[in-house]
């Protein structure tokens, strides 16, 4: 029989990463956790969302969050030693990278991208951002080409554009791996498909179960916590609701626009 | 010829394995996949006439045996309902449209509202053990409440009506009685159990944002068989055994104890999506090892003798 | 230094943890073996007036996280009982004599006969879910019943009055507050839920001879939690949790919910007689964690906040 | 977490050993049975009753019984494939036998003690019976000692008898094994003591749970099912109940000779 409650884990420290961005570290009760995989992570009395690991050590994981709506700005202000609970890992992580695997992370998307990035060469890293002080990782990963949408640090312009350059100029690419907005993502697929390179995504829905039960996160005929998070393009395209579509608490399907509004405020 | 086929409430069945409501059962997606993952029937999550945003997260998690929910019957109300199951043709078996309401208007409107959508049949829950509003925490599941529910529904679809109800109920074999009086033509029995809470010691706080929450999952078979059991012998109208069906046998002990249909809904959890498909092989398996032929040789077999 | 010695109705227990009526209570040499495992206290298996056989075997059996009986209050009856019970004084902590009836005056006549063996407390169960003429099945658990029985024990005795309640009472808190003001001095929380029916599929019978038996065991300590949380806030007097505790985890989980006492009986089938030594050592060494001194920071904190 | 109900079992043959008594054989279902220990046996609708293991065999195990009362009436007239339920094995079983002990069984008592006879030097076996006629394995043990308490075969007299006579004539005995009516086993003990012999007998309780849980096996301060049925005679040397009281299933200490009355009758 399963066990799949939250374990209880003491904080044991809380970093800023960036303007509005944290990183939460708890000890590492991961068993055989792929990136790519998810977590539940549980504030007591406040509420439950899904998050990906930034920081794989032996010893601990990190978690990094913006702080956008109550959830997260609850998690912002704990203190070392404040309990938090941790159930997973969930999911269908992403294949093993190898040396010519390209890894390119939005926003927040970088940040369950990070222990991949660390495996791939370092100028095969793309992390983008809005702006300079909201890019993630900046000083873990000098190497990456960076892009922000206003200019104010490394390539102005969209994550994207390096990747075509990318794609174009060099031919042992093996694979794509990438997680961010919908709109970049399904843009990178786009890209791929061009070049005729593999992609792998990761989608994020709202969840409630994470281990496929409520149906809460569905995308189409994808279980999104269960089948995913990560899939492969092809598994992706001509799905209906993919960057389209999105359910919110009540199971309601609206736009992914009104969804992510929605869930910034959650 | 082994066959597992079931009739059931005029719906010919491949086999009597139901997915339950609330699993899954969030769009025609989310059911195809059950169906194409061999369940006979498939019920839809429950809707309410207004959108409702459930309990907070956690409303899940399991320990061992038992799996506990709060999800409060989040639902995005029956105008999106309408929408949301305008294709369930596709899902290609048949699809019981799942109704809940705080007052038995409520159930009309919405059965009303979803006129249009090919249900095969009405499942009304009188039985949630942790939603303010709905099933126990109403008083739904009184015999008088029952009867009241039953017969406004009733009146408001010519669809072969499942009422849901709960082991809780002290007097279950006279609400169940209740329904069939008042017009229905199934009774599910039943919903989940307790309900029950569990604190995280760590925090101190219940683990469950409502707190407490509804328990299902192989801990609650021995209960519900026995209410079915207690059912079978003072009702004529068919069962459909739900709660705690996880394997074969399982499924088997709720047919013997008199159900003929069988929900299964957090077997999924303890077992995949594909748990409809394992339970009818050995369902089957089972059959051909006793030189059973027909599911009808084993249901109600427990009150002989 | 941390301590988990607790004051409960006047007995000076070394730990919170009793031994469940039914669970190895037949002699002083059972007793005092669960005494020398660490039991805090023990309670006798529950006697009434006239010798009972009870129901036939199988009478108990397990599933996973469910364990199941319906041993249908077999005990040799009060005069045998005064024999048996004669020399506690040897089991070395406070001694719980348990007394059923089928009407108040049997409890009386129990409690009469019984008046001369030195029990800390006395403790009726109005809650068996299995035994015709006993708790459940006999209405004992209604909230006037419970008011009526437990009045005329009081007059019965001196010893403070434990009543042990049914999990399955849709009134529960209105039940312990009657229990309550008539005059009990604890509640607990409770007996054996259900009651539950398992068949065995190739001979197609129910397992138990009685057919359906009360459950206990770790599947029920969700349900046990929830009881002990309700009525903790509202009643007065202490609560014994008793369902399902095999763990110093779900002993917290109890405390916090609100039980002072912390009943145990099927844990021995999960982890052996010194399930109470092993319990006890983890609350101590989760105490130690997270700084406790006391069970008084624990008990109830669930509640806050 | 443990499963512990009956696992229905079809009987696979029903053999008549001698007057009234009868072996049932079904699949071996028993994980590393130590022979001394039981099984409790069901007859759905009927009853369920601990039962030592009389033929231990890799694909099926027999039970020995004796047609007294209800229960055994029935399961002597159960016929091939019909279904019996088994659960266990349960309890402490005894040691493992060397060539030099010596094991000895009274009545029904043989039926448990089987298993190691085959085990043990063939002329190291004692069985005895009231009759000829309720002499078992007399042809399955054939150079064991017989006694007959009416001399119809073997020795006439008791079991004891050869027992005394083996051990003042032997050095080389490591131990007795033995299991039959108490007031037998108490002898036994009594002549092990004298000989300085090291003894295991094999105690019988009616029994609910078989798991110590009920404590209706009670025997002293001695949890039967759970910490027996096989104890060393040293463990139950004083216990103001052995030989003398037992409980019927009311939980009441009756005499052992009320006791196996009420058993008989069962
Ligand atoms: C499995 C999984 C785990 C996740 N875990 C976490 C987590 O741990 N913590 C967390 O906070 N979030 C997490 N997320 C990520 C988060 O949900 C998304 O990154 C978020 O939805 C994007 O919001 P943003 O405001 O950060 O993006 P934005 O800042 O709006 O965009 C990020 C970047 O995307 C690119 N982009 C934007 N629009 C376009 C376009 N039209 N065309 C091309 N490129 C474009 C740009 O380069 C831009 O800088 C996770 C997502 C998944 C799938
Ligand atoms: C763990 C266990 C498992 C068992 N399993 C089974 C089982 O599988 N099937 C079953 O039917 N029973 C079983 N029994 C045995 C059964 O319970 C006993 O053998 C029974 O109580 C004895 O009854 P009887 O009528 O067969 O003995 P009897 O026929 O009355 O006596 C048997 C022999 O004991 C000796 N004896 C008797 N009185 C005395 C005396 N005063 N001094 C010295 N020797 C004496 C004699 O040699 C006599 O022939 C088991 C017992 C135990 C402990
Ligand atoms: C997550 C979850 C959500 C549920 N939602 C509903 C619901 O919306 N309507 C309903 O009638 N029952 C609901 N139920 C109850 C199930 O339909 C079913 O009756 C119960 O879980 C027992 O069956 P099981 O053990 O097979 O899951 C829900 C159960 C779970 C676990
Ligand atoms: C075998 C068995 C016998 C029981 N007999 C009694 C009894 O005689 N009187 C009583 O009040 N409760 C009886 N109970 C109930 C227990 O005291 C206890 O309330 C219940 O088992 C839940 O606790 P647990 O999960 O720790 O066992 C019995 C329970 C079991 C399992
Ligand atoms: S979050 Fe529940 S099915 Fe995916
Ligand atoms: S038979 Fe139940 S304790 Fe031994």
């Amino acid at each position: 029989m399963r066990d799949d409650y939250p374990r209880s884990l003491e904080i044991l420290e809380i970093e800023k990463e960036a303007k509005d961005l944290f990183t939460v570290f708890v000890k590492n009760t991961l068993d055989g956790f792929v990136p790519g995989q998810f977590v539940m992570v549980w504030i007591p009395s406040v509420d439950e969302k899904p998050f990906g690991v930034s920081y794989l050590e032996k010893d601990r994981i990190g978690i990094t969050f913006e702080v956008k709506g109550k959830f997260t700005k609850k998690l912002a202000g704990m203190k070392k030693a404040d309990i938090i609970g941790i159930r997973g890992p969930y999911g269908i992580g992403f294949p093993d990278p190898d040396s010519s695997t390209i890894v390119i992370g939005g926003g927040c998307g970088v940040s369950s991208l990070a222990p991949l990035m660390e495996k791939v060469k370092k100028s095969n890293s793309i992390i983008g951002a809005r702006s300079k002080d909201m890019l993630l990782f900046r000083n873990r990963f000098k190497d990456a080409h960076f892009t922000t949408d206003d200019g104010t640090f490394g390539k102005k312009g969209f994550v994207t554009e390096i990747l075509e350059e990318k794609l174009s100029a060099l031919d042992k690419v093996s694979q794509v791996f990438c997680c961010g907005p919908e709109i970049m993502m399904s843009r990178v697929i786009e890209i791929c498909k061009k070049y005729r390179k593999k992609c792998f995504i990761s989608m994020e829905r709202y969840m409630k179960c994470g281990f496929g039960v409520c149906g809460q996160c569905m995308c189409g005929d994808k279980v999104v916590c269960n089948e995913g998070p990560v899939f492969e393009s092809k598994d992706v395209e001509g799905n209906p609701e993919f960057n389209h579509f999105a359910r919110i608490k009540s199971g309601k399907k609206v736009p992914v626009s009104d969804y992510v509004r929605w869930r910034s405020c959650e | 010829m082994i066959t597992i086929k079931s009739d059931f409430l005029g719906m010919k069945l491949s086999n009597p394995l139901i997915l339950a409501s609330g699993i899954m059962g969030i769009s025609v997606g989310s059911m195809k996949k059950i169906a194409d993952n061999g369940a006979g029937a498939v019920t839809i999550k429950s809707i309410s006439k207004e959108e409702r945003l459930g309990h907070n997260n956690p409303t899940m998690f399991s320990f061992g045996d038992v799996f506990m929910n709060a999800v409060g019957y989040s639902n995005p109300g029956m105008i999106e309902a309408k929408k949301e199951f305008s294709d369930i043709d596709r899902i290609g078996v048949p699809v019981i449209g799942s109704v809940i309401g705080t007052k038995a208007d409520d159930f009309v409107a919405v059965i009303e509202e979803l006129g249009d959508i090919r249900f095969d049949a009405i499942e009304i829950p009188l039985s949630c053990p942790h939603t303010p509003g709905f099933g126990v925490l109403a008083g739904q599941g009184t015999p008088e409440a029952a009867y009241r529910i039953t017969k406004a529904v009733r009146k408001a679809t010519r669809l072969p009506i499942i009422i849901k109800l709960s082991a809780n109920a002290p007097d279950l074999t006279i609400v169940a009685k209740a329904a069939e009086k008042a017009g229905a033509d199934a009774i599910n029995m039943g919903n989940t159990h307790g309900p029950g809470m569990r604190i995280d010691i760590d925090s101190g706080k219940p683990i469950l944002d409502f707190k407490v929450g509804g328990i299902s999952g192989p801990a609650i078979t021995p209960v519900t068989v026995r209410c079915v059991y207690d059912i079978y012998e003072s009702i004529k109208i068919p069962i459909i055994g739900t709660g705690g069906i996880t394997t074969g046998r399982d499924a088997i002990e709720m047919m013997m104890a008199g159900a003929l249909g069988l929900g299964v809904g957090t077997g999924i959890y303890y077992r995949g999506f594909d748990v409809f498909k394992k339970i009818a092989n050995e369902i089957k398996d089972w059959m051909e090892k006793k030189g059973h032929l027909s599911l009808k040789e084993i249901i109600g077999v427990a009150h002989e003798g």
